[in-house]
């Protein structure tokens, strides 16, 4: 967590510019419209930006691989309808706080890069199926590249926790766009950094690396997400060392709850056939075997 | 005490607020007590499997979102035997929402889906995006007629008739559906829409054509609720960008004895118990105490627009 | 250079941007150079003298509002004596707009505008506040016809059918007035809408009904323009919900040969000027030296959206 | 104007969130969507707020009565699309700024508050027909109400200032609700502030007490803003002794420069014809012989 999180406090109770509205009929279930205080939305590189924020109860059930649907503010031209999807970068019950790492792309997330500490964030959830329970895993390989880890990180993290090793594979495009990976390495996870600008991250290059470790020390799964590249190279092990493999999707949604429809992909199953499944429903997090890409 | 009940034909509904079909699911319940809504309306089914359109099957657009979803159908089966015992666990009653390819397959799956726990079956007759060009049975005045009166044969069940709003003239079509045997007719399902990145000059929906719904429409169906309602002795149920009470009132004032919501839960879940909740205290604040007194209950503009003072002077004392 | 210029039949327009009618007026000429549009439309004009409708005249409604201006006519006498030249002293082609009551009106008046200063007559048969519940010719086949057959008897002028949106089938219409021969048609007019204030129960417009305006209901526009372009070989104007030169791309895109601003304008009062500077630089941008070509060149979608990445398994090496 | 005008200086770039677009063909034309930025913005009452803002020479040209056409920053659930039409409260063409005095009403006003010093405003204008020249005036009659205020004040300033007397009448609801006395007098006004509360603004008591003066030093002309009630008693008084009347209405608007129609009014002529006029363009200041009403 950065010192930025003093900057303010969370007991200061959060300004009612919209007096939080809760329908008598949705009290007490699982998955709410949480309305979070922004203590922290600073920039933590060029790309990408970290947001902490207080939340209530509900929204500190969330686990690895579950997602957040964020409302986004309007800012500039930029009126933003419809909530955007966020994976939980971290859970601190104790704190009180959830965390989002995020890339600005467009409208919403340029809405959100504007929220100050104090201001109001409205988080439905926590969303989706997350992934396999950490417990028992000896061996994690995670393959993460970009904005993968955000959502890879307290997947790591937990496996961690609960005793088992986890090699922590960071693909960036360049060193300085490399994220959490003294969180990783102080939870004791290995990293292994990898750019493009020194040519590391390239497929066969890491495909050698990865092999030797399996090698000394066999993983017993495999989680993914950020990269098609990766996410092919993952699915080669998981099936050539018999693992489980798991991908975290990407696709753009509306209600984020299985109701519309709008954010599947396809997937093909081992009798060739192609189904779609919901990102926000049937997962975001997916055995890698079935899934045909990370993101459009 | 408030009456929030309204009545649609035999049915009863606790409230006039419902689910459009294809915007509530299993997820919901999650999130709310599904109990406390009017009606569960579930998305619509078909008589044979289908996915869907190719994706992407949504492009966000100011206050409307233009989405090509098809109808990702498990068939018959499934829903009678997954999905009606699902939602029937809530007291609400459970409208199941059914399309086909044939006036025939249109009565074949009403009188498969005639069994008690379906309150109501909603005939889509309307969605724009299973025929080329997005021209659907709801655009043509007797295959309309021929798919009410082949439902109505077909099951005991009360048939709502889902009306396309991509016509011109609806209030006919609202009275066709009427004559055909409709219980009542929801205006209406979504236009038809598209839009194409001038970036990479594709179309941005993997089905190039769409519908548009969200809260930008409103004021387009409400003015065809109205129409409707003038020449229909059915219940008209409005359904187009609404967004919370206020939204319902407007639609009931116009006409609609009850709603749907569909585009707003999308971006705040708990829209409808919220719309639900709102009613009720509206009502409290205008001393009404039996909701149906709003459906038609539009006034004529009061103000006396020429001459609001008087023109003729007055006698000046100074 | 680019060539930003487009032909309407005989007309030559420098550019693909003109205001809608009724949004542009004398008073648009302080704030910049008319000369640089590719056309100037003007208000509809009536045979008779009208006040146009009661006011409140203007709901806003989140993207889109909600108007109901009428025609207030001050006639063609008027408009030959004092719009005319004030518009002439541009180099840009005049568009007149004109409605009437009857087709020997529509006539009467085409005729009355066959002067050389006026480069096209626009026939706004479209405009849904003339009649009981917003019925116009436009949504009528046989009188879209006639309209359109007496105009083009009555006048040297091309004519222009201004089709209404409030139809079924949309390039039916547009096939119909091609062949009474029209010699372009504007996709479209507005939506026919209406608002209710919850709290006085009255509706929000004088008119009760207006028409529905501004970017919200541009995918709808889009997709009647596709439409039409697909079955006319007349050049198709897009009309609705443009407000920058991005919209202007789509809808050329999309089968439009040129476009009409309106809404747009009232935020942005130098929307048209902008849209035209910024066709400039996606031209220069894409390497496009004719505008022209954008027309109809919206490409399939290009993506391999199943199996993007090999579903059979690779040899892995380790 | 408010020592609250030191807080920002107007030599600061304005921040060029989207930078500043002019078209070409709109250069030098005497309406501009002039792009200003906000110094103050401040309440000034519970029901009024102040805004002053460094404006380019386009604007500086306002005259009394004029107005601008406000494109409004979406808040809240506020997303306000068309603009909102503005009296201009005062020019200072030395210090290169526009003030607005501006009640909080809906959408668009809430939006206004919003802006704070250093932020765009997007100030389409000047627009309209304002009062009519204030040279030759001898002694003015100003009969102002609430948000009439905001429009009259720069009119009877101009008429002091070109050595005309001014009598302006101030009415409010309440005594803490009148503005801009201090403004009138410093500028040689003679100010009458009544108010519902003591009951001094009700007509027939406000009639004696103006009669009185006109009998002392005549009134050869009158302007008025703000409400039906006092556009009445102008009218009466205008009639009665033959002098001439102006009142400045408002209406709601979309294009704000005689376009679209939306803005009319009604009045009627001699003839007791009734014909609608745009308040945008053949206003907003108009000859009270024939306004029937000031406001919806
Ligand atoms: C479960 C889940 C978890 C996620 N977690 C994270 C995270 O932790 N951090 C993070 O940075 N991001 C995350 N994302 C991605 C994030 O949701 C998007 O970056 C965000 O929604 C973009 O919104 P925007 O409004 O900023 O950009 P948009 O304006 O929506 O567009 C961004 C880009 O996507 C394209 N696009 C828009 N609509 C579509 C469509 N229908 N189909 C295909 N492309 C489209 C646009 O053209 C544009 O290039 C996650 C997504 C999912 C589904
Ligand atoms: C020339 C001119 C000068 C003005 N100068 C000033 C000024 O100096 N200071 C000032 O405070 N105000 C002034 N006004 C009024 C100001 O423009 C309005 O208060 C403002 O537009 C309100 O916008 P809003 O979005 O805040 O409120 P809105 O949300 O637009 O609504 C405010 C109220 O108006 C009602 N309303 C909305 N639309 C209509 C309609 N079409 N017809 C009738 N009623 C409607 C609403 O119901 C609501 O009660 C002026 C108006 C004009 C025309
Ligand atoms: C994602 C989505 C899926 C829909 N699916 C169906 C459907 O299966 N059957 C149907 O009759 N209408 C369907 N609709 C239309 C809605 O029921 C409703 O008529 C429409 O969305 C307009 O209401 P709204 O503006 O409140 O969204 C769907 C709408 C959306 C947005
Ligand atoms: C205030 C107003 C007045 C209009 N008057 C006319 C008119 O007189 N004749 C006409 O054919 N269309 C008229 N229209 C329709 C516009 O020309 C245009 O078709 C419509 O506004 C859709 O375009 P937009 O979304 O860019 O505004 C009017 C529209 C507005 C908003
Ligand atoms: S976003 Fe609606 S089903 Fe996934
Ligand atoms: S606001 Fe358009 S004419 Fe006045």
């Amino acid at each position: 967590m950065p010192s930025a999180l003093r900057l303010a406090d969370p007991r200061v109770p959060i300004p009612d510019v919209h007096p939080p509205y809760v329908p008598a009929a949705s009290a007490g279930f699982p998955v709410a419209e949480n309305l979070c205080r922004v203590l922290v939305n600073a920039a933590v590189n060029d790309d990408y930006r970290l947001m902490v924020a207080a939340a209530p109860a509900a929204a500190l059930a969330a686990r690895p691989g579950q997602f957040f649907h964020l409302a986004c503010p309007p800012s500039g031209e930029d009126r933003p309808f419809l909530r955007r999807p966020m994976s939980i970068h971290a859970v601190d019950p104790a704190a009180g706080t959830i965390t989002f790492l995020y890339k600005v792309q467009g409208a919403g997330t340029r809405g959100l890069a504007t929220l100050a500490p104090g201001d109001r964030l409205d988080a439905f959830g926590p969303l989706g199926h997350g992934f396999a329970a950490p417990e028992g895993r000896r061996h994690l390989l995670m393959l993460a590249r970009g904005v993968g880890l955000a959502t890879l990180a307290p997947q790591a993290e937990a496996v961690a926790a609960a005793g088992g090793r986890v090699t922590a594979v960071l693909s960036a495009r360049a060193r300085d766009l490399v994220m959490a990976e003294d969180r990783l390495a102080a939870c004791g996870c290995d990293t292994l950094v990898v750019t493009d600008t020194d040519g590391t991250s390239a497929v066969e290059a890491l495909r050698a690396r990865i092999a030797a470790i399996h090698a000394e020390r066999p993983f017993d799964a495999i989680v993914t997400c950020g990269s098609d590249r990766l996410m092919r190279l993952a699915r080669d092990f998981a099936r050539a060392w018999g693992v489980p493999g798991e991908v975290a999707l990407e696709q753009h949604m509306a209600c984020a709850v299985g109701l519309c429809h709008a954010c599947v992909r396809p997937f093909v199953d081992a009798a060739g056939e192609t189904s779609y499944r919901r990102v926000c429903w049937d997962g975001p997090v997916f055995p890698i075997e079935e899934a045909t890409s990370w993101s459009i | 005490m408030v009456d929030l009940s309204v009545r649609i034909g035999s049915v009863t509904l606790a409230n006039p607020v419902m689910p459009g079909s294809g915007t509530l699911a299993e997820g919901l319940a999650d999130v709310f007590d599904l109990g406390r809504l009017g009606a569960i309306v579930t998305k619509t089914i078909t008589p044979d499997l289908r996915r869907g359109t190719l994706p992407p099957r949504l492009v966000e657009y100011r206050d409307a979102t233009l989405f090509a979803i098809g109808i990702p159908s498990l068939g018959p089966d499934y829903y009678l035997k997954k999905t009606v015992p699902f939602f029937a666990r809530f007291p609400t009653p459970l409208v199941a929402s059914v399309s086909a390819d044939t006036v025939e397959d249109f009565a074949r799956i009403a009188a498969r889906l005639d069994v008690p726990e379906i309150a109501a079956i909603e005939a889509n007759i309307s969605c724009p995006n299973l025929r080329a060009h997005g021209r659907a049975f709801g655009m043509d005045p007797v295959a309309t007629r021929d798919v009410i009166t082949a439902m109505k044969a077909a099951t005991t069940r009360p048939v709502w008739a889902k009306l396309t709003p991509n016509v011109g003239d609806i209030a006919g079509f609202a009275r066709i559906t009427e004559e055909a045997g409709a219980d009542a007719v929801i205006v209406a399902n979504a236009f038809l829409g598209m839009a194409i990145d001038p970036e990479t000059r594709e179309p941005r929906l993997g089905n190039v054509m769409g519908g548009l719904t969200g809260p930008a429409l409103k004021p387009l169906i409400l003015r065809m609720v109205h129409q409707c309602a003038e020449v229909v002795s059915i219940p008209v149920i409005g359904c187009g960008g609404i967004s919370d009470w206020s939204d319902v009132v407007e639609y009931m004032l116009a006409g609609a004895t009850a709603t749907q919501i569909g585009t707003a839960t999308f971006v705040t879940p708990t829209a409808m118990p919220r719309a639900i909740e709102g009613l009720e205290a509206y009502c409290r604040r205008h001393g009404i105490t039996r909701i149906a007194e709003l459906i038609g209950a539009m006034r004529p503009r009061g103000g006396v627009p020429t001459a609001a003072i008087d023109p003729v002077p007055a006698k000046v004392s100074a």
